[in-house]
Formats: structure tokens, C-alpha cells, sequence
């Protein structure tokens, strides 16, 4: 329940979200350049797509928020993606809302800006440039270094989902004591989605280093997309 | 009659049936109806062309047989089994193999082993099974020690055997084979066809190419306005006037006869891709 | 989170991708004659009366008008299952609400005694997500995403994320083709997602495959669009004219507004 | 030798060139070189049929021309003029019209009217200016009323003829077609023939298909090892065995005999898209 919609959280936080969603998107639609718009759409329209998948987790199934693994890849570009894909849900199928989408975002950006900048000079370190043998078509990460990477992705894509939910709760409760249970209820159900979400980002960082590291870019800085 | 003899007969008729469609009528929501009143039956070892325009609806019958869609009128019989919900098309899934139009779509793991392992592991084989089974299809395909490899950085025509393989790892008894050769260039193409051709599977072929009609079909069937028709394939000879492109290494004369071999030619020019 | 049951159908592959390009209307538009610029901003302006107000009697009559909005734009009654999500969080409201907010004593189970304020409170909420949903739809979602996003820079947003919205929604839909297939594919393959080690580790491949062919996607499409021209610099189709009917509409919404801000106030005190 | 003459027999070889490759060397990193000395010159007026096996460098070729890709040795000149750098074919890449191989990678916008607009705003023309271009180039190729249309939702024919107005809207003068015909039925390629024979531009075309090449071409080139070679493009009759699927209405009889009327054979069965 990442959507808050409108008309739960009140007017001071509503404020803080909408100024401090316009800062941040300002800030990263800087580092991204014109010329990477074309990559940045559509990993953004990838990362829109996965959020769709449903997973199965006991006898239901939940879907992905990705932003940890949208941290990972994508780095200050997650958060205008990250708007983006809010914005679609609020407008065409009424998940969230549209006063509120500054909240709903600054909840989804803020962990995945801080997945960025904790992991991502982690995974740098697994994916530095190396020489391969002429011709040679074998992947150049080794297992174990997939290994660490399944386990920074865990890391990362468990830590953006529980600081979001932190994120979420907060705005309830600075909404108004009464919202104290609620908030409870939703926090818990971030828990099970924190475990998934962070098997899940494993899964997909340890392909993505063995199948194109170049989706990560590693090689670059943070803002990769600025300079791509 | 004595009663074995009719169950024999009704027994007789059923066996060797591998999948049939019975007066299936088929339309995506929101648009007109794309089959009606469709009939087709698949005997083992049948192998069956299916050809037809864009969007006459050829993909659609192969999911529909596959139960990726399912019919708004008739039946679907796979192996005998009146197929209905999503369950019954689960049970016989694994026996039928469908071969996509784009291998791209079919390949999403890392590796090629994982990836032909991925069928026999949804039938619930052992991880360990799964492995012996898919290194042993890699074989067949002449695809030894492709295992490791990455299925993103393989060619097109690698891509389509690979592909294959996934399919065959589950052991179908119907191949469902989408233009199997589309978008490959020549030499991959018949690599592709000799294989194809040394399997024992039934097949039911979409395709319009004339060597993959040639070497793999028996009969063929022409989906046309959401019915099928049966088309006679055989083999004569033509003579008709057409353009042809001819390679001439520069220096050679090019006046030479082209008449005068008629009516067998034998082309004796580099032009295989485009020897029509 | 959005809790699902899981069943043989895919519901994704329900989602309607499509309706984000056409819009979500399937009858005709009554509001089609107005500019998109005005109905983004009615529907802007009355989001945020929405949001202010207080009492259930308005609420109630802003949520009547909403459903009139969403009528007049055509939004097909289909349309509401996409909500469901939403009155989940409702009803969690509605059951924890009461019992938090102190007041009158409605009912009492054991120590907890539920407030009739705190059953207001809820209902409030209700009436109030709604309402906005539902006015959003009718004045914005039937326009089709390419209207709204011109609109949106007309009205001074960034070509920046304008330009990233646009290419945004046609990617969208190509990439969600694309994972269609991928997931036929897998189930032409007996594959039924389970919650097991294998179906989540397919499922993490299958998201890291969608990635990995969006980056050659990528690169595709920026060699397409350097071919015409393109110079990091960007530019828009303007369409549309603001006609003397669009300023009448917007002086309408902006007194609608007004009014049931007034009227909420009102009837709160009273 | 009076230096007028010398000056304006230098021009007369360079006006009319409208794209020229000398000496051209090109490898993806990290891979062995794909092209090598490599020379290619499109004339005014010319339309040249690019052929050659599946991975040979069509495609690259047709990116290293319109600056897409930069050369590892030799030059790339467009009208006349040397380009190196991004800026150099900035300048000349509105004067290129590249049609891709996949229209979806080529149509970005949401709208079919702001596809065929983006090109002219780039070229710094005014939004009126450019929708208006648009609009009449759709009604050129038969798309009046096409504007409003989602892209998405266009068929596979559609939106190959509206990736080719994208194009048309620069008003190029050399029009680069990678293989213009691949995946679209015997209608809509037909259609989308009349219109491509029917433009006043020179082509350099990629494709395979003898309906292209016959209608489009004035000359062939191969792209083989890296290399052009001139091929050449004639017309006869040929007879040589081969299937031939035949259409027969079920309750006809198909004892018929093929083989009477050689050697001109006019073929009376539906089978169009098969008639090779
Ligand atoms: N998911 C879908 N939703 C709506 N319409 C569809 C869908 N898939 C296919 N169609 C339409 O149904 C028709 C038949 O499609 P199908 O892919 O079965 O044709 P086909 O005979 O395989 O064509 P091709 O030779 O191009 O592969 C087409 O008009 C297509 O546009
Ligand atoms: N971005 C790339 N990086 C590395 N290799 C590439 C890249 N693009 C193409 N190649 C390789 O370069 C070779 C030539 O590709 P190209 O697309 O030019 O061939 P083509 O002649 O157009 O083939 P086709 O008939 O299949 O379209 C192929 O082997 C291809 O795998
Ligand atoms: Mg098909
Ligand atoms: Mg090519």
C-alpha cells in the first residue's frame, strides 16, 4: 500500500511532499541529459511494466515496487521515472492519488536515491572493466562475485521496501493519532514484500551481471544517465 | 456386433489423434470474430503445413491448442481429453510443444541450460533431472557444450535451435512450430530444417516458405476468412518468366544464354537465398 | 502492496495498458469541445477543494458530482474494478478508525469502544478518495495520455518530463507487449507461478530479461530519433485554442469550487 | 588545360553524388572487422538494391552512412561534403531519410501526427509549420485522417507506411529503406510499393524480395566479406522443378497435368503470397 490516496493525509504533510517532490525532481531532471532521455524512458517504461508482474507469496501474490532495484539501475533518474509511473497510476487506473503525489513519490524516491548511493559504489566494485579474451563470449563475472551481487541486490531491494514503508507510516501518523492503527496494519504488510522484493532485486542484479552488465554501467558515476 | 469390437473401433478412432479442434469459433474482445466453425485434426505422426495471410489468425489457432487462449464456441481434444479450464490445459501442456515466432520471447534465462532445463522443471523433474535431460536435447540438436553460454548473446539462428531445444526438453508428442525459419538467413535455416526433419514428433508448420513445406510437411491447410481448407502440396515443374538476380564476378561476360537449358535448369549461380 | 488473489489468469495481463494511449473512455466525450488545458486545471482545482473538505454532507454532494463528471467524460463502468485496490485501504480505515479516534461510544467490543467521530472521520476519507479518482477520470483520463501531456506543457511543466512522459507511454506499451509474450511463453512452457524458489527465481529473470532488451531498445531509439534531427533540444505540437467557452468553463470551476468550499464550511458549522 | 574546365569537370563529379563511401572500415568492439575498404557512391536519381546473407553489415552500413555509427577508417561523405564528426552529420542527417527495419523502433510518439511532426520541429520549423508539413505528407501516402491515431493500435502495413512518412516529412533526398517489406503481407507490401515507386527520391534499399527489386531497384550491390560487389539484375524465363502449393476448392478434381504447358506456365490457382 506504497499508493496513499487522496484525502487520508493532511494538509502540512501534503505541503512538505509537494515541495520537496518539485525539489528533487528538478535536481535529478538536471542531471539527466536530453540525449539519455531515449535510455531513461525506456527503463522507466521497463521498470512500469515489472511493477505489473504479480508474485506469488503464500496463498496470494503481491507486486514489486522496484525501487531499490530502480536505485541500482538507474540512480537520480529513478526519481523522474519514479513520478512518472505514479503519475500514470493515479491518472488512468486510481491507484494514489493526485494531491498526494508528491508524498507517493518522495516515499518511493528517497530509498531508492538512498539504495543508489549506498550500493551502487559496491557493485561498481564487483563489475570493473576487465580484459576478456578475444572472441571469447563467456560472462566475465565470475560466481562468486554474482553471489555478492545477489546479496547487495537483496540488500538493497529489502532496506527501500522497509524505508518506504517507514516512509509511508510516517505520513499517516504525522497525519494524526487516529491513524496510528492503520498505519500499524500497512506497516506489517510490509514486511512480507521487503523479504520478496529483496529475493527478487538478488535475482535480477545477479542476471543482469552475468547476462549485460551494461544495464547496470557500473563503469559510470551515479548519474550515468546524464553522461550516457 | 460383439461388443469388443466397437469398443475397439471407437478406441481405433481416438488413438493417433493428437489434438483436434471442433467447430471453434474464436474473436479477440472488441473486435469482429477472427474463426468460426474452425475444424482440424492432428494424427501422429501427421506432419501439417498451416499457411494463410498476415493476421489470418495462425498464431491464435496455436494458442488455442495450447490453451494460451481459449475458444468462445467448440472444442479443444488434446490427446484424446476434452480440454476446458486452465487445469486441463496444464495436464497436457507438457505434451505439446510450441515453438514461437520470435525465439526472443521463449529465451528470458541467463543460460542456455537454464533455460532448456526450465520446461522439465515445470513438470516437476528434479533439478538434478532436469540438467541430464536438457544437456541430453542440447546433444540431439548438436548443441553440446552450448550449457554455459548466454542465451542474450547468441545468433538468430543459434537463438532458433535453442529455442527448439527448450521445446523438445519436455518431450511433446506435437510439435507446434510458428515460422520456424522466419528472419533466418539461409545456411541457419537448413541447419534448422535438418533437424527439424530428423524428429520424430508430429508437427503442425506455420510457414510459407517453400523449403521448409518441402522438406517437412505431408499435407497442408490454408486458414482463410477464419475457416481452414485442405491445400494439395506436390511437386512439378514450372517454367515462368520472372526476375532473378545473378552474380557475376566482375571481368566475367554476361551475355551468356539463360534459355537455352530449359525446362530444367540447373542454376549454377551463388544465389541461393534469392533461388526463389 | 496490492494483495491479489492468484488465479490462472494473469492480472496484468488484464490490465489495460492500451487505455493509457486512447484514453479510458468508452463512450462518447460530452466535454471533447473543451481545451485539455481546462479540464487539467478544474480537475487540479477541484482535487484540492476536495482534499479540504470537512464535512460529509459536502463531500457527499462533491462526490455526486464526480460521478456526474465521470459520466459526461465516458468513463465505462468497467473502469471502477481498477478502484479496488483503493477501497482496500478503505475498509482498513473503516475498521481502525473508529476504535482510534476518540468520542461518542457507538459500540463496544471488550475495552474497545468504537466513536461515531471516528466512523465520520472514515467515511469522510471514503467519499473524499473517490471523489477525486473519479472526477480525474472523467476530466483527465478519458483525454488520452498524449493530450494530457501536451496540456501539461502548455501549462508550463518542463519539456524535460514532458518529453520523458511522452516517450514514456509509447514505450510502455511496447515493452508490455513484450511481456506478454514473454509470459505466454512461459506458460506454453507449463510454467504456473507458485511461491517457490524456482517460479521467484523466473519471475526475477524474467524482470532482469525485460530490462536487458530495454537497453537495446533504448539505444534503438535514440539512433531513430538522431535520424530526424534530434538535437537534445525538444519541441512540442501545440494544438488546441483556448476559445471564449474554455474561459467560461474555467470562471464555472472556479465558482464550483468556491462554493462547495463555502458550503462545506457552512454546513460543518452548522 | 584551361582551369574553368578543371573546375567545373570536379564539380560535374561531385554535384550528383548525393552519398559516398571511399575506402571504409568498420568492426563492432571487441569483435573481428565486419567491413574492409569498402566504396559505395548513390548517385542522383539512382536506386540501388543492397543485398547480402544475414549479418553481413546492411544494416550497419546503412547507420554508418547517416552517421549513426563512425567509421575506423575511411570517409563518409553526404552531398558532396566530408563527415566526421556528430555535428558534420547533423548538419545532412534531415537530408537522409533512414527507414528502419522495425517501424516500432522508429515511432516514439503516442500519436501518429506528432511522429510526423518531430521531425520538422527539429529542422526548427514552427508548430503550425510542422503539423501542417504533416498533414500533408500523410495524405500523400493515403493517411489522410490518420493524425489523432494512437500509433500502438496502427497494423504492422500501417505502420510501416507511417514510419516512411516520418521520413517523407524531412523531405530527404536519398531515402535509406532497410528491407522495407520483411514481415508484412503480399497487400500491404504491394501497397507499400506503388507508394515507394511512385517517390521522386533516389533509394538505396535493402532487401531480399524479388518484388522490391524488380519494381524498385536499377542496380544491385552484395555486401559480401566485408565488400561490395556489383551484382547484376536481369530478367527471363526459368524453368526448374520445384513444389508448388496448389489450391484446389475440395470436390475438384487434382489429376490435372502440370506439366503441358511449359514452358510458359500461367498460373490459374489463388496462391499469391506462394507464387515464388
Ligand atoms: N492480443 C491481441 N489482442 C487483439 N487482437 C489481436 C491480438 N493478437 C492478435 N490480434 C489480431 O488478431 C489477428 C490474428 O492474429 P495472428 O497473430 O493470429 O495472425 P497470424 O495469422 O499469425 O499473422 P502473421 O502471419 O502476421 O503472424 C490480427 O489481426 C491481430 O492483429
Ligand atoms: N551493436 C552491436 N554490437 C555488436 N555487434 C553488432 C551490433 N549490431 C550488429 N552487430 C553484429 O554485426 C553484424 C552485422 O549486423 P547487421 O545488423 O549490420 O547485419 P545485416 O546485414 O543487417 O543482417 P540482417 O540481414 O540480419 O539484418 C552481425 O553479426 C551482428 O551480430
Ligand atoms: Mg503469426
Ligand atoms: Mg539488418
Amino acid at each position: 500500500m506504497a499508493h496513499i490516496p487522496d484525502g487520508v493525509v493532511s494538509a502540512p504533510v501534503l505541503i512538505t511532499g509537494a515541495l520537496g517532490s518539485a525539489v528533487l525532481l528538478g535536481l535529478a531532471l538536471r542531471q539527466v541529459r536530453e540525449e539519455a532521455l531515449p535510455q531513461a524512458a525506456v527503463l522507466a517504461a521497463a521498470f512500469f511494466v515489472s511493477s505489473l508482474v504479480s508474485i506469488p507469496l503464500g496463498p496470494s501474490s503481491v507486486h514489486l515496487l522496484l525501487n531499490g532495484l530502480m536505485g541500482l539501475v538507474l540512480g537520480w533518474a529513478a526519481v523522474p521515472a519514479l513520478f512518472v509511473a505514479l503519475l500514470l497510476q493515479a491518472v488512468f487506473f486510481g491507484h494514489g492519488g493526485l494531491v498526494v503525489l508528491g508524498v507517493n513519490t518522495l516515499n518511493l524516491a528517497i530509498p531508492a536515491l538512498c539504495c543508489a548511493l549506498l550500493f551502487r559504489p559496491l557493485l561498481a566494485r564487483l563489475v570493473e572493466p576487465r580484459p576478456t579474451p578475444a572472441g571469447e563470449s563467456m560472462p566475465s563475472v565470475t560466481p562468486q562475485e554474482r553471489r555478492r551481487g545477489f546479496l547487495i541486490g537483496l540488500t538493497a531491494g529489502a532496506l527501500a521496501v522497509l524505508l518506504t514503508g517507514a516512509l509511508v507510516m510516517a505520513s499517516l501518523l504525522l497525519s494524526g493519532e487516529a491513524f496510528a492503527p492503520a498505519a500499524r496494519v500497512i506497516g506489517i504488510t510490509f514486511l512480507p514484500l521487503a523479504a520478496i522484493e529483496g529475493l527478487l532485486t538478488g535475482v535480477v542484479i545477479a542476471f543482469l551481471l552475468r547476462v549485460e552488465p551494461a544495464v547496470l554501467a557500473l563503469d559510470q558515476p551515479l548519474d550515468r544517465l546524464s553522461d550516457a | 456386433m460383439p461388443p469388443e469390437m466397437g469398443v475397439s473401433l471407437t478406441e481405433a478412432s481416438r488413438v493417433g489423434v493428437l489434438a483436434e479442434l471442433v467447430e471453434v469459433g474464436f474473436g479477440y474482445p472488441g473486435r469482429p470474430p477472427l474463426l468460426q466453425g474452425l475444424n482440424l485434426r492432428v494424427g501422429e505422426s501427421e506432419r501439417i503445413a498451416l499457411i494463410g495471410p498476415n493476421g489470418a489468425g495462425k498464431s491464435t489457432l496455436l494458442h488455442l491448442i495450447v490453451g494460451l487462449l481459449r475458444p468462445t464456441a467448440g472444442q479443444v481434444r488434446v490427446l484424446g481429453r476434452d480440454c476446458r479450464s486452465e487445469a486441463d490445459f496444464r495436464a497436457v501442456r507438457g505434451r505439446l510443444g510450441l515453438v514461437f515466432q520470435h525465439s526472443d520471447d521463449q529465451l528470458f534465462c541467463p543460460t542456455v541450460l537454464d533455460d532448456v532445463a526450465f520446461g522439465p522443471l515445470n513438470l516437476g523433474r528434479t533439478p538434478e533431472q532436469a540438467a541430464a535431460i536438457a544437456e541430453r536435447t542440447l546433444a540431439v540438436l548438436g548443441l553440446r557444450g552450448y550449457g554455459p553460454r548466454v542465451t542474450h548473446r547468441l545468433s538468430g539462428g543459434e537463438k532458433r535451435l535453442v529455442a527448439l531445444a527448450t521445446v523438445l526438453a519436455m518431450e511433446p508428442q506435437l510439435l507446434l512450430l510458428d515460422e520456424p525459419t522466419s528472419g533466418l538467413d539461409a545456411v541457419s535455416a537448413a541447419r534448422l530444417l535438418d533437424h527439424l526433419a530428423g524428429l520424430p514428433q508430429a508437427m503442425l508448420i506455420v510457414s510459407h516458405e517453400q523449403p521448409v513445406l518441402e522438406r517437412l510437411t505431408s499435407r497442408a491447410v490454408l486458414l482463410e476468412q477464419g475457416q481452414l481448407q485442405p491445400v494439395e502440396l506436390h511437386r512439378h515443374a514450372h517454367a515462368h518468366r520472372h526476375t532473378h538476380l545473378h552474380l557475376h564476378a566482375s571481368g566475367v561476360t554476361t551475355d551468356h544464354d539463360h534459355l537455352s537449358e530449359l525446362p530444367v535448369h540447373a542454376h549454377p549461380h551463388a544465389d541461393r537465398q534469392d533461388d526463389d | 502492496m496490492r494483495l491479489r488473489r492468484s488465479g490462472p489468469a494473469e492480472p496484468s495481463e488484464q490490465l489495460d495498458l492500451g487505455a493509457v494511449a486512447t484514453g479510458i473512455g468508452e463512450r462518447p466525450d460530452r466535454l471533447a469541445a473543451l481545451d485539455p488545458r481546462v479540464r487539467l486545471i478544474s480537475a487540479a482545482m477541484l482535487a484540492v477543494t476536495l482534499v479540504s473538505l470537512t464535512s460529509l454532507t459536502s463531500a457527499f454532494v462533491a462526490l455526486l458530482a464526480a460521478i456526474a463528471l465521470a459520466l459526461l467524460g465516458g468513463v465505462p463502468v468497467r473502469r471502477l474494478q481498477h478502484l479496488l485496490p483503493l477501497e482496500l485501504l478503505m475498509l482498513l480505515l473503516l475498521i481502525t478508525l473508529p476504535f482510534s479516534v476518540p468520542g461518542k461510544s457507538l459500540l463496544e467490543i471488550g475495552s474497545l469502544s468504537a466513536s461515531a467521530e471516528g466512523l465520520r472521520l472514515a467515511g469522510l476519507i471514503l467519499l473524499k478518495a473517490n471523489a477525486v479518482v473519479l472526477s480525474l477520470f472523467g476530466l483527465v483520463a478519458v483525454l488520452g495520455a498524449s493530450q494530457v501531456v501536451h496540456a501539461l506543457a502548455r501549462l508550463g511543466v518542463p519539456a524535460k518530463l514532458c518529453h520523458l512522459l511522452l516517450l514514456t507511454l509509447r514505450q510502455i506499451l511496447l515493452v508490455g507487449d513484450e511481456y506478454r509474450r514473454m509470459r505466454l511463453a512461459m506458460r506454453a512452457r507449463a510454467f504456473v507461478p507458485r511461491s517457490d524458489r524456482h517460479s521467484w527465481r523466473a519471475l526475477g529473470w524474467l524482470i532482469g530479461m525485460l530490462l536487458v532488451r530495454s537497453l537495446a531498445r533504448g539505444q534503438r531509439l535514440g539512433e531513430a530519433m538522431r535520424c530526424r534531427g534530434f538535437d537534445g533540444r525538444l519541441h512540442l505540437l501545440h494544438r488546441g485554442r483556448w476559445r471564449r467557452l474554455d474561459s467560461l468553463v474555467l470562471a464555472v470551476a472556479v465558482s464550483v469550487c468556491v462554493a462547495l468550499f463555502a458550503f462545506d464550511r457552512w454546513s460543518h458549522a452548522a
